[in-house]
């Protein structure tokens, strides 16, 4: 018996690799459709901000992921995206991250077209710039004095979504989505020094580390992670990508649980029996 | 509706994804050549990076403008790769030592006022608001104080932990646990949502617009294996795996 | 917070009157948009603590303005006109309090308005003399209410920043600090306790001796420069002269070319140290790669081959961790695992028999070494955890108390101290 | 010798760190002036210590090809891989997408890079469940507080997980979301910031040994 037990826990890695495998693609394939049940007052509030904005305010949206952390940012950015449009916004998009410029393209040539968004009308896209510092405080008294032309060259002087924005004082929101420190910089260059409300979708990995800024209020709201994709998808009553994400990951990490248990639970039985 | 290019990109795209996955079962040549691949596609998209965010508008453009001062760091630059060279390697000390010393003096203040003043602050503001405090806060703040007391003691080795001493720096111990805990949940949920990003890629290329390109590539990739097997017999099949 | 609610509470009790001058009739009003009242007392001072592009204007606050009143800043870098809208703001916000300065570098009173203008942001950078003039109006619905004349101001860089003192005086401690423990280390010797899990260092290199089996000693990823590797090198002589007393087996994968070359030299020593430089062999130390997956992966197929009798894995690791420990514990080797990145520290702690979490790296390096430079390091790293204790106890107790008893200025005293700016 | 050497390198460590630091305590324009061009110039250097990875693996896997050691053809794969990024970046110039159609450089950057390091990351999943099963074993009264706290963030953070809570534990009145937010914002956080404060003084003192010259491992041996 004993001997059965222990073979059973030097298993072949293999049948386990095989196992997350088949847990994580068949509900793809074929989605669960498990709801998502919990909403936290965190990305709540980041909805809340956005949603009580009158029709033709304007959102800069600061989007640094590259894809390495596409899967739980990208979702979160294309839901944003989707609110202001439905809400009627003008949405300014800047980046700090090389490895972004691609994905903010994609998402605008999907989500542009969904709610017939007309670019320089409704939304403009700035190009990437490295030095974030210099021009986060360049913005602050004229963004004109930094940004120029868009991504591809084309003068953003005559656009009519930045009709009337020269600086934070004609922005009624900041969103940065990302996956590394530069949430931390809009916070403290820009929200607290400039007052203007910032608010922000980051990993799971690094969504600990902002309760600090939520509890001060620094941050108007955090989105964080695939769950908090999924909750603002549910919140604008448009499943995606996060939903069916969480979905997904349902059956993976009752998984990793059952693992956990089972060994130890094979362990006591070696020991003590 | 989609055009060559991408549904070339979806075959390069699902083809590399398995050959890297297959590495799971055993390691194989195409699991090499998709590492090999990595390592020079990394290198090159940095590379790239670096020409056109730096050299080109950092370096090139201000000499070619007449502002000399930046050949002097491009110097500092340049003495690092004389590394290669054991009787100059010397000289990269100076680009080190610039490194170093710009790196320390930048981190010093930094972290006195980030993690060491800023936490002290964070510890201890809650209690300035005390009067609109429910209990529930209190002892949330409390605890947060006394914890971070307790773990900062298990840290502290100028004493023998022994007695009553022991028991803090033990009490210590288990909100490290609780705070390693949370961190491998997280990490548990971050992992799987790049897995799944993978995964629904390979779908996506699984669709009959890509031309099947995920199933005929994993299927080559059954074959490869069940040749292999077969050829080579059982027995280094066991010795390959531990070493995956 | 508690210094923004007490000075909203002022206001609102100090405009509560400026309410009802409100609600008088219309041609009052009228009165005052045809001749505008004076805002008497404006004046204008560099801003301190910065590199000389702001000002700071003053006036007292009067409570005749009313609540819904606007305070209009203008500035102009000419003679006369060219008046710039540098501010606008509710009349009762912005006094002296609501500038973010600590109480040793200003003295803000709730009794007048302070107003920062950063001027670059304004005109741009300005040259050494320029000279500033500013004046303040208050509005109502788009009625001048009140005016006040025009003040100047030359901003000037200043060269210390008053406002960061309190990180200044902690730096000159820690320095201080640090010098005294060196000196002291040197003639003395410096107490440190033992640490846990050194005990368990020395079993598993028995261990290794009895079965005959290699030890494998993973220094990690990191470069030279960073401290866990260098506390990992110390950590190697230790256990290497070991290796050499006991006649075992040592290997040492490398990951950094650096880091190898001192890594051989220190192993050397310690052959020689144990009087065993007969047995040290360069194939101690080896390179495997630069890149950090194929590393984890060549390393894990030596530990599975040669399954060892126990594995260290000291300095720094990133996701490797997870792939080393995992092989290394189905391989059944004692692991003892150390190092300072706080998020790899749950894999190391689940998968091996003994971790050194973060500092306790640092400070077993010290430990085995007796090195009066790492010893003396630690201490000051003590030093530093102390206050840090001290500080969040008293503060704590301080605090409360204040808060308790509505000390108003000694709370916010308190918590400027360990403010940064 | 022994001065170019050693003790011009010693005095640029020392020089550099100090005005560094200072430059924190002084807001004087020439301080302001001073930090920038320094963080211009270390901007300059870093990119030539990039070159110096690059040269080395190109070294390398240049010698295996050409003493044609054991599976050198997998070498070659490294320059076609680098090959792969750098002619399309040269040919576009550096843009990824043109009027929302991928240049080579885009197309190369989504189907080659982000597919390689997309799944070399993803991998450790894998890793995560094997760990999960094989090396997860509580054997201590604190590795069984790690495992309640990391098992009721991986339970609670999905609906399923929710769903179970809810039937096994929703007697207690809390819900999965409620315990997850205290976790991570009062326990989690006095251990993370005891943590931290630890080593980041480890790190402040270190940096002064490196600014005064005390530690100088890294510059290797003369």
């Amino acid at each position: 018996m004993k001997d059965t037990l222990q073979k059973f826990f030097k298993i072949d890695r293999r049948w386990i690799f095989l196992l997350l495998t088949v847990t994580l693609f068949v509900p793809i394939v074929k989605p669960i459709g498990l709801p998502n049940k919990s909403i936290s007052q965190a990305t709540t509030r980041v909805y809340q901000n956005i949603e009580k904005l009158p029709a033709g305010s304007f959102v800069l949206l600061s989007l640094d992921y590259d894809p390495s952390t596409r899967p739980e940012l990208h979702p979160m950015a294309m839901a944003l995206v989707r609110h202001a449009f439905a809400k009627n916004l003008r949405v300014g998009v800047v980046t700090y991250i090389a490895g972004s410029t691609g994905l903010i393209e994609e998402l605008f040539a999907r989500v542009g077209k969904e709610y017939n968004k007309t670019y320089g009308a409704d939304y403009v896209i700035l190009p990437y710039q490295p030095n974030i510092l210099a021009v986060m405080t360049q913005m602050a008294s004229d963004l004109f004095g930094i940004y120029t032309s868009d991504r591809n060259g084309a003068p953003i002087g005559g656009m009519p979504v930045l009709k009337g924005v020269k600086s934070y004082k004609d922005m009624s929101l900041i969103v940065c989505v990302t996956g590394t420190a530069i949430l931390d910089y809009w916070v403290a260059y820009v929200g607290d020094k400039y007052s203007v409300p910032v608010a922000g979708g980051v990993t799971a990995i690094s969504q600990p580390g902002y309760g600090p800024y939520l509890q001060t209020n620094q941050l108007k709201g955090l989105i964080g992670g695939m769950k908090g994709a999924a909750e603002y998808e549910s919140l604008i009553k448009q499943p995606g990508k996060g939903t069916s994400g969480i979905d997904a990951l349902n059956l993976a990490h009752l998984l990793v649980l059952i693992l956990i248990l089972t060994s130890n639970i094979i362990l006591l039985f070696v020991k003590y029996f | 509706m989609v055009d060559t290019s991408i549904i070339a990109g979806g075959w390069l795209a699902a083809g590399l994804t398995i050959f890297i996955f297959s590495f799971l079962y055993r390691d194989n040549p195409f699991f090499k050549i998709a590492e090999h691949l990595y390592l020079g596609a990394g290198m090159g998209w940095l590379f790239q990076v670096s020409v056109n965010s730096v050299w080109i508008p950092k370096i090139w453009e201000p000499v070619s403008k007449g502002e000399l001062l930046v050949i002097i760091p491009s110097v500092m630059g340049l003495t690092l790769l004389t590394q290669f060279i054991p009787k100059l390697s010397w000289m990269s000390r100076y680009g080190f030592t610039f490194m170093m010393g710009y790196g320390s003096g930048l981190a010093i203040p930094a972290g006195l006022s980030t993690d060491f003043m800023s936490q002290i602050a964070g510890t201890i503001k809650p209690f300035s608001l005390l009067a609109s405090l429910s209990a529930m806060d209190i002892f949330n703040a409390l605890l947060v104080a006394g914890g971070a007391i307790c773990v900062l003691f298990y840290f502290f080795f100028s004493v023998e932990h022994k007695g009553h001493l022991k028991k803090v720096s033990n009490v210590g111990i288990y909100f490290l646990m609780v705070y390693f805990g949370a961190a491998f949940g997280n990490t548990v949920m971050a992992r799987f949502s790049l897995l799944y990003g993978r995964f629904d890629d390979l779908f996506t290329f699984s669709g009959s617009n890509y031309f099947y390109a995920t199933q005929v590539v994993l299927a080559c990739m059954v074959l490869y294996f069940l040749l292999h097997g077969f050829f080579s017999g059982k027995k280094e099949d066991a010795a390959g795996e531990e070493a995956a | 917070m508690i210094k923004h609610k007490a000075a909203l509470a002022l206001f609102l009790s100090l405009s509560a009157p400026a309410l009802l001058f409100a609600a008088k009739p219309a041609p009052e009003v009228k009165k005052a948009a045809a001749t505008p009242a004076a805002i008497n007392g404006l004046t204008a001072v560099d801003m301190p603590y910065d590199a000389g592009n702001a000002a700071i204007l003053k006036w007292p606050v009067d409570p005749a303005v009313a609540a819904d009143a606007f305070y209009v800043v203008y500035a102009s870098s000419l003679q006369s006109g060219g008046w710039v809208e540098a501010d606008r703001f509710a009349a009762p916000a912005k006094t002296g309090k609501d500038i973010e300065l600590p109480f040793w570098a200003w003295d803000g009173s709730v009794l007048e308005h302070a107003v920062k203008v950063e001027l670059n942001n304004l005109f741009g950078e300005s040259g050494k003399d320029a000279v500033f003039q500013f004046r303040v109006a208050a509005e109502k619905n788009k009625q001048v209410l009140a005016e006040s004349r025009a003040v100047s101001v030359t901003p000037a860089g200043n060269w210390f920043r008053l406002d960061r003192l309190n990180n200044l005086v902690l730096l000159i401690a820690l320095i201080v600090i640090f010098f005294w423990a060196v000196s002291h280390a040197k003639r003395k010797g410096l107490f440190i306790r033992r640490i846990a899990g050194l005990d368990a260092i020395d079993e598993a290199i028995g261990r290794a001796t009895e079965m005959g089996k290699p030890i494998f000693y993973v220094p990690g990823i990191g470069s030279m420069s960073s401290i866990s590797t260098i506390a990992s090198a110390f950590i190697l002589g230790e256990v290497s002269k070991k290796v050499a007393q006991y006649d075992s087996q040592i290997k040492v994968p490398h990951f950094d070319p650096v880091v190898m070359t001192v890594c051989k030299e220190v192993v050397k020593q310690s052959y020689l140290e144990a009087g065993r430089p007969d047995s040290y062999r360069e194939d101690v130390n080896q390179f495997i790669s630069a890149d950090q997956f194929s590393y984890a992966a060549s390393v894990d197929g030596m530990i599975s081959r040669e399954k060892p009798a126990a594995c260290f894995y000291m300095g720094h690791f990133m996701a490797e961790s997870l792939l080393l420990a995992e092989v290394g514990a189905t391989s059944g080797a004692i692991q003892i695992a150390g190092t300072d990145v706080e998020h790899q520290l749950p894999f190391f702690f689940t998968a091996c028999d003994y971790t050194l979490i973060g500092e306790e790296l640092y400070a077993a390096g010290a430990y085995l070494s007796k090195e009066p430079m790492l010893l003396s390091a630690l201490k000051v790293q003590d030093f530093g955890k102390l206050f840090v204790m001290l500080s969040v106890f008293f503060g704590m107790i301080l605090v409360a108390l204040g808060a308790r008893f509505r000390w108003d200025s000694f709370v916010p005293a308190i918590l400027n101290l360990f403010q940064n700016y | 010798m022994k001065l170019i050497k050693k003790h011009i390198p010693l005095a640029i460590v020392f020089v550099t760190g100090v005005l560094t630091l200072v430059s924190y305590y002084v807001p004087h324009k020439v301080s302001v002036d001073y930090i920038e061009t320094m963080n211009k110039w270390e901007n300059i250097v870093v990119a030539f210590a990039f070159l110096l990875g690059l040269i080395s693996l190109f070294f390398s896997h240049y010698h295996k090809i050409k003493r044609k050691g054991d599976g050198w053809g997998y070498s070659l794969f490294v320059f076609i891989g680098f090959l792969a990024m750098i002619i399309p970046a040269y040919t576009s110039g550096g843009k990824q997408m043109v009027e929302g159609v991928l240049t080579p450089l885009g197309w190369a950057y989504k189907y080659i890079y982000t597919a390689l390091s997309g799944t070399m990351f993803a991998v450790l999943a894998f890793y995560i469940v094997s760990t999960a099963y094989r090396s997860f074993r509580i054997k201590s009264p604190q590795a069984f507080v790690l495992f309640v706290a990391a098992f009721i963030l991986i339970l609670g953070k999905v609906p399923l997980g929710q769903i179970i809570w809810d039937s096994a534990l929703g007697w207690t009145g809390q819900n999965a979301a409620g315990v997850i937010e205290w976790i991570m914002s009062v326990p989690a956080v006095a251990g993370k910031r005891g943590i931290m404060i630890g080593i980041s003084i480890g790190a402040i003192v270190t940096s002064l040994k490196i600014i005064f010259g005390i530690e100088k491992q890294y510059m290797g041996k003369d």
